[in-house]
């Protein structure tokens, strides 16, 4: 019987070694596997490469890796928390930044089995065009830069090639889960999830809630388990969502 | 701060002032995606009986106002990341399917906040080097959405134009900008060539042009 | 108000000209879009490129089209309907014919911005290698060969390029939509479905059940309404569903 | 029709023999798709307690048993387009989501019938040249499964081998086959090398040496 559910966070993530690719779902802290953040800061894994859409504002999640120091590279489009670039401009991490739906594509390219496609995002920019610092040294010189992007042109108009991104492994996080690894998410936060998922050699999910094989509608389900490996109950220090208000008939 | 440099005040719209302007051009129907700034300040102005889906990047269509005090789910932001409501009938997707919806040309209209257009319609408002480099989904709303109307100030706060030849900023992207809405005038961007289709009322165009840098031509029909 | 209702499908359709490339959604009868078929059949549209993963086992939907002779080229991965190919192989219509995946990735690319993209699916077959005829002439030679795709290596091995599909017009059917075109589908009838609806530049939507905005929960919506830009009730004479059958506990 | 050229009876699997043998070979939690053909027959022969997810390429996971007279629901089929059920928990795909499986390696194993299987693991199934051509997900599958089993007959009706040097029929992919389970053998595919890993019961390996025209390594251990 196939059963994905698992109970303790510190056994499931121990085989992620130290200087993994490892991609992470959520939108700031809306949709974090915070649960599985944390196990592996437990775990003391470092020369971590993140991929993920952004750092969040304070030290929880992401912000936990960073302050830390487990983090070698971060890929992201927005990584906002002004401590992550202090460790930037010292040399201490690298920043691969990406148009936000490139890096949705990429990632779900990666988990589709699209080794590159083109986009129209970023060309002509420096994202492109080589000369964005992916880092620094000690002394505050670029130590090197993002790799400048192929070019190419449709219907007129540059476009760039950029890479489907296959992690090592991803951590995500859903609203429900079954044992099969069946997800749903809630609202925006299912966001960079079911992505990172895709993109991910080995997924684990946390989940709100554990549900029976079958509660999960065939048509209801967001990402289908053959993408999740494990499933672990968030942790109950997860904040728990009140009731959404949807404002009859407002336009804005 | 520079009120020594400061520019005459020459009249002109508020902020409130070119967020009433630009959403008298939204029409029933479109999809739009709001960027921060000054055009947060649009939904309160969208008129009557003109219905607009509003797209986060996140993906929401359908943003409703922010989130009563008490009424806040983390499960539920913009992509500012505040808490937000949904509108009757709002539809939720994930990032990638968002972007499609973005780069695929099914946005009717993005609205940018910027630091310079260029005379050719190039935009830059993501980055000011040597501060914190980010930049969200800004390169993929302005290759992706069918419009892209910039709004700004007409001058930054030392009295320099925004409007230039070429951008010093780096680029968002090369010839996106479809619109620019600032307190002194309207511009559209046609065939490359920046176009003055409007000035603000009470502002003379001689104001306009000694407060542009860029060439344009002038369309005030 | 936004309103995508339309009541009388041949005044809707009647915007389609002759010649227009069409992506119709639909795996064989299920999810197939008859109504809107058949209106187009009613308003004599011919010289049709139809997007469309197969043409179904008889003369109704797509197999109309056909018999009608209102195809010019059918792009598709399994034609299956004999008669289709006595026309195919008579000169009178052109196959374009294409691995199933890609089709489906091409759909989606081109209703996503993507213009073209890597895969290695069909690489090193003559679906790929200019060899397979497009079409012929009457007197039964090969008149024309689908292009040879670029090839190119990613991690060591060969992948071709295939380009994003943006059709003029998608014909599409959902089982629930709403005034705002935010479409919902039932089970495998969703197939092909959202990804017609995503490359046609202007989507044509027929449901089985129309419903108010808001009754479809925001999670709950398979397709949002910004690719859909009219909705109409199917015809009563589609096939109505009775419940599916879930063998509790099989697993074959 | 052809009994006049028909092999010699040399013993060996019967077609329901050569899918139980197969079955023998899935796990527990495997993700797997199944052609038509032999294949089609493999579901009765799962070994009991071992739960596979069979996956329809037109985005079911989880496909039971054919629908009931009766209760066939016609937003509901197989590939094939017959009339399927659900097992307990499925999940529907659309068709790009489908593939995405396939294509990114999430699929455990693909089992397809065959007209031929190269020295090196081509394989040849999708169109024989004069007949209709149509191609489905063939090429999807073998290019993206992790395992690409090939079940056929080990001789075509008129004793001619189909595990050959080179494929002469149009080729479905280039060494994408992992494994071949026919009525008289089970080989792998090692390295871009066959292997012949099994003689089926009662088969001498040198009649299975006769009947393959393509080189492989025998390693019976």
């Amino acid at each position: 019987m196939i059963d994905k559910f698992r109970t303790d966070p510190a056994v499931a993530l121990a085989p992620i070694p130290s200087g993994s690719c490892i991609a992470v779902g959520g939108f700031g802290s809306s949709g974090r596997p915070d649960t599985l953040l944390d196990a592996l800061c437990d775990l003391d894994r470092r020369d971590l490469h993140v991929v993920v859409n952004n750092v969040g504002s304070d030290f929880t999640g992401i912000g936990r890796l960073l302050a830390e120091g487990r983090i070698r590279r971060l890929t992201a489009s927005f990584p906002v928390l002004p401590e992550f670039y202090d460790v930037y401009f010292a040399g201490n991490v690298e920043l691969e930044l990406i148009p936000q739906g490139t890096l949705a594509e990429r990632l779900r390219a990666g988990g589709a089995g699209i080794p590159a496609f083109y986009t129209p995002s970023g060309a002509g920019t420096m994202l492109a065009d080589g000369t964005f610092p992916l880092g620094y040294d000690a002394s505050g010189d670029v130590a090197a830069c993002m790799p400048e992007r192929e070019r190419r042109e449709f219907g007129g108009r540059e476009h760039v090639l950029e890479y489907g991104i296959v992690a090592d492994f991803a951590l995500v996080k859903a609203c429900q889960g079954d044992r099969r690894g069946n997800l749903r998410f809630r609202l925006s936060a299912r966001n960079f999830n079911p992505l990172a998922a895709m993109s991910g050699r080995y997924t684990f999910a946390e989940v709100e809630h554990v549900v029976e094989a079958g509660e999960l509608g065939p048509d209801d389900i967001h990402l289908p388990g053959v993408f999740v490996d494990e499933v672990l109950l968030a942790s109950a220090e997860s904040p728990r969502q009140p009731a959404y208000s949807v404002i009859p008939g407002a336009t804005s | 701060m520079t009120q020594a440099t400061a520019p005459v005040a020459v009249g002109g719209r508020s902020r409130d002032g070119i967020a009433a302007r630009l959403a008298a051009d939204l029409k029933d129907g479109y999809v739009v995606n709001l960027g921060v700034g000054i055009p947060l300040l649009i939904p309160k102005h969208i008129p009557a009986g003109v219905e607009v889906i509003l797209h986060a990047e996140n993906g929401v269509f359908g943003l409703g106002p922010p989130a009563p005090a008490g009424q806040e789910d983390p499960d539920l932001t913009d992509a500012g990341k505040q808490p937000v409501t949904l509108i009757t009938g709002a539809a939720i997707v994930d990032s990638a399917m968002s972007f499609a919806v973005v780069r695929g040309g099914h946005l009717d209209v993005t609205v940018l906040g910027a630091l310079q257009v260029s005379a050719r319609g190039d935009l830059a408002n993501w980055y000011v080097p040597g501060k914190n480099p980010a930049v969200g989904g800004a390169m993929d709303l302005v290759a992706g959405a069918r419009e892209v109307w910039a709004t700004m100030e007409h001058v930054d706060r030392a009295g320099r134009p925004k409007i230039v030849p070429e951008c010093t900023f780096p680029l968002t992207g090369c010839g996106v900008v479809t619109r620019v809405y600032t307190d002194l005038a309207v511009f559209h961007v046609i065939d490359g060539q920046l176009v003055l289709k409007e000035c603000a009322p009470g502002v003379d165009p001689d104001v306009i042009r000694e407060r542009t840098a860029a060439s344009y031509v002038e369309d005030l029909g």
